[in-house]
């Protein structure tokens, strides 16, 4: 299982390297998502709020399309049939999938923070960055594990475009909501201190151990014929 | 991969016609979803319906904080109790499901059917509910707990429906589908958690604190009514949507059954 | 008529209009349906008939 | 002989249309079978029920001693199936495309060179983009890591198409050492000059259904290639 998670995860890193499909078209389109934002709430102390609550969101709006081209490589040209016929292991895939994903998430995530801090004002202190850093690290591991689940059951089907969005979004708020607060408080936006930033931590943590166990068996079910 | 596309697949009724039915057959009626038991149900449901606006609407008295408000909890009640009884009736098919020893589609369309009823009575809630908080706080929506997971139950349920409407062969319907709600299990309480921890940290006033009234006799019992009517209509409806949804499964087969017959005649065996 | 002298009267029977038609548009559909199906499948089909 | 696949009375459904409609069929160890028939008669779909990746709806069936209704995953890790889709990343380089595929079921890197020298992949075209590949070139890329599957029971869907005359004979000659070591071979195809020749038996595929095809006057009866 995990043998054929590196390798799914070392092909879709690979094929992400070549293409340039993250940094070249994502990215751009996460820093405009930062910047309407500012538009639409106009005074720099509303911005300044809530910024780590923007962050997430460019995130989440990212994600679908993170997914939605995870699983357009697959299908493409029927790598997905092809994986199924040579039984490779669902479990495999699924965790080869999500660690791919994770690691572009990351990436994504760092930047929009940089972001958040250029164009939000959104200021780091030493204090915070451990829990920041593990908030960063929690909160990308579950959204690239319930993206990847519910991105390999809608792969197959028709209206996928509209379908991800709506399986995805609820399962997600608990992140969104976690992943805010924790990052509010290693921040220390609007007077939040660091120790109220641990039990959101825990949140994330529950997330991730029941997607990543629950995921790793449901795959295999959702991606079969 | 396909390798027809020209064929159309004949997935409903109404463009196919079971190769046995002749004209004179249709004309007569044949047994429908009703039985004596459902008929029975059904009357004692418009009976407890009646009752329900009887003492809601006009016996029960006005509550002494409320005031008439307190007339849309009686909706309000009944309606949340059955979506969240619809759900968990949908999670326990879908496991009744997935588990080998018990699995049939019978469990698979009760989930279904369960689902899709819970969702119009979760419709009911969320409205019965806001505009019960119009008239109580002056606002449609609180962000309580239990209101917001409702509301996330009510989309989760939606996607939840949408899967089970993608295609695919009956198993694979109840396999895809199964999962996704044992999933939205997972999800549900995580969602309400975290509402809640999120509420808990800047808190104004959440439902309940203000629902803790000082229940008069009339209106405990008008609640009570209140729970029996909805669950009756609920147990109606599955029921009802459930055979529903096998005689729809067994078309499906019937015209599998006649497109078989076709496909058969392509080779002039 | 207390009915006439409630405050929101409006709002409370809108609750309870709507949730008697969305309760008896569902069932409606469902017979409809049902009916429609039964007409076409022979008894085998329905065991519970 | 030792019985690879044998279907009986076999339906199976694409959404609700039988694109098999009671195909019953024996297939022996070391046989090239060729499928031919008309374009949405099943052989694409029997392949594929035969890969274990289309559920059997009515009837049964066996590949390499698996059930097909209970065993699908069995079948699958001991069959190699080339769709007519190439399952090819496009873009990784041809190379990488058979490592990836090759490495799936623990080939070794030894044997996804060989099996892109087999293919006549190993020299100019080993580090291009699959984008950047014709057709055809696709195509055998797609059989490389087919052979570096080193599958039991071999699946072929218009394995021809696309394919100049040096990379059809490279794949017919690859089929026949396929067989000899003890590999059987089903292969749906149109062309029948090319495959027909390949082929130890021929059935015909018509309506969801399989029937022997009547043994042409110039190959007489159908001979086993040796197992």
């Amino acid at each position: 299982m995990f043998r054929v998670a590196r390798l799914i995860a070392a092909k879709d890193l690979r094929i992400e390297v070549r293409s340039r499909v993250v940094t070249n078209q994502v990215l751009p389109f996460a820093t405009i998502v930062m910047v309407m934002f500012a538009f639409a709430l106009k005074t720099d102390e509303v911005v300044e709020k809530v910024a780590p609550g923007l962050v997430w969101l460019a995130t989440l709006f990212s994600l679908l399309i993170l997914v939605q081209r995870a699983f357009a490589v697959e299908t493409a040209d029927g790598a997905t049939e092809a994986m199924r016929a040579a039984g490779v292991d669902p479990a495999g895939i699924f965790l080869g999938k999500a660690l791919a994903l994770a690691a572009q998430l990351a990436v994504l995530e760092l930047l929009l923070l940089i972001l958040a801090v250029v164009l939000y004002s959104a200021k780091l202190h030493a204090g915070g960055i451990v829990l920041l850093v593990t908030t960063l690290l929690a909160a990308t591991c579950g959204l690239a594990l319930v993206g990847t689940l519910y991105g390999g059951l809608a792969a197959g089907v028709r209206g996928r475009e509209t379908l991800l969005p709506l399986l995805l979004l609820p399962v997600v708020a608990p992140v969104l909501i976690g992943a805010t607060r924790a990052t509010e408080a290693a921040l220390g936006t609007s007077g939040a201190v660091v120790s109220d930033g641990w039990p959101w931590l825990g949140l994330l943590g529950v997330f991730v151990a029941l997607f990543s166990v629950g995921g790793t068996l449901a795959f295999g079910p959702l991606i079969e014929e | 991969m396909t390798e027809i596309e020209t064929s159309a697949a004949p997935a409903s009724e109404t463009n196919i016609k079971p190769p046995n039915a002749s004209p004179v057959e249709v004309v007569s009626r044949r047994p429908s979803t009703g039985t004596p038991f459902t008929r029975i149900l059904g009357i004692a449901t418009l009976v407890s319906m009646a009752l329900l606006v009887l003492f809601g609407l006009f016996l029960s008295p006005e509550d002494i904080v409320q005031g008439e408000s307190v007339r849309i909890l009686y909706i309000h009640v009944g309606t949340v109790w059955v979506a969240y009884v619809a759900f968990g009736l949908t999670a326990l098919s879908s496991l009744a499901f997935l588990w080998k020893r018990t699995t049939s589609l019978t469990w698979d369309r009760i989930a279904g059917a369960s689902a899709e009823v819970g969702v119009l009575f979760m419709a009911l809630t969320l409205f019965a509910g806001a505009i019960w908080g119009r008239l109580s706080w002056g606002k449609f929506w609180v962000w309580d707990a239990r209101v917001t997971t409702t509301a996330f139950l009510f989309i989760t349920y939606i996607g939840y429906l949408a899967v089970r409407g993608l295609g695919g062969s009956h198993q694979q319907r109840g396999r895809r589908s199964a999962v996704v709600a044992l999933l939205a299990v997972l999800e549900i309480p995580l969602v309400h958690f975290s509402v809640k921890l999120w509420r808990g940290l800047h808190q104004d006033g959440s439902v309940s604190d203000t629902t803790k009234v000082k229940l008069h006799d009339l209106m405990l019992f008008s609640l009570f009514i209140s729970l029996i009517a909805f669950t009756l209509l609920f147990v109606w409806l599955v029921i009802h949507r459930q055979r529903v949804l096998a005689m729809q499964d067994a078309m499906d087969d019937k015209g599998l059954d006649y497109a078989l017959e076709q496909r058969r005649s392509e080779a002039g065996l | 008529m207390r009915l006439v002298a409630m405050q929101d009267v409006g709002f409370i029977l809108a609750t309870y209009v709507a949730t008697f038609i969305g309760s008896i548009a569902l069932a409606a559909y469902y017979l409809r349906r049902g009916r429609r199906l039964a007409d076409q499948l022979p008894p085998e089909d329905k065991p519970w008939a | 002989m030792e019985i690879v696949v044998h279907l009986s009375n076999a339906v199976a459904v694409l959404g609700q249309f039988p694109v098999l409609a009671g195909a019953s069929i024996t297939v022996e160890r070391g046989e090239i079978l060729l499928l031919q028939g008309p374009n949405g008669a099943g052989k694409t779909s029997l392949l594929r029920l035969f890969a274990g990746l289309l559920p059997l709806a009515r009837g049964e069936g066996t590949v390499l001693g698996c059930d097909l209704r209970t065993n699908r995953q069995g079948v699958r890790k001991r069959v190699g199936l080339l769709g007519h889709a190439n399952g090819l990343y496009s873009d990784l380089t041809v190379r990488e495309n058979v490592r990836f595929w090759g490495s799936t079921i623990g080939a070794t890197d030894s044997e996804v060179d060989a099996a892109m020298v087999r293919m006549g992949l190993a020299q100019r075209l080993k580090d291009v983009q699959v984008a950047k590949l014709s057709a055809g070139q696709k195509r055998r890329t797609a059989l490389a890591c087919l052979i570096a599957r080193r599958a039991e029971l071999w699946l072929l869907d218009e394995p021809h198409a696309g394919l100049d005359a040096a990379g059809r004979d490279e794949l017919d000659a690859t089929l026949r050492e396929a067989t000899v070591a003890g590999a059987t071979i089903i292969v749906a195809s149109h062309e029948l000059e090319r495959a027909g020749a390949l082929a130890s038996r021929l059935v015909e595929v018509v309506g969801g259904q399989i029937r022997e095809a009547q043994p042409s006057p110039d190959r007489g009866a159908p001979s086993k290639a040796a197992g």
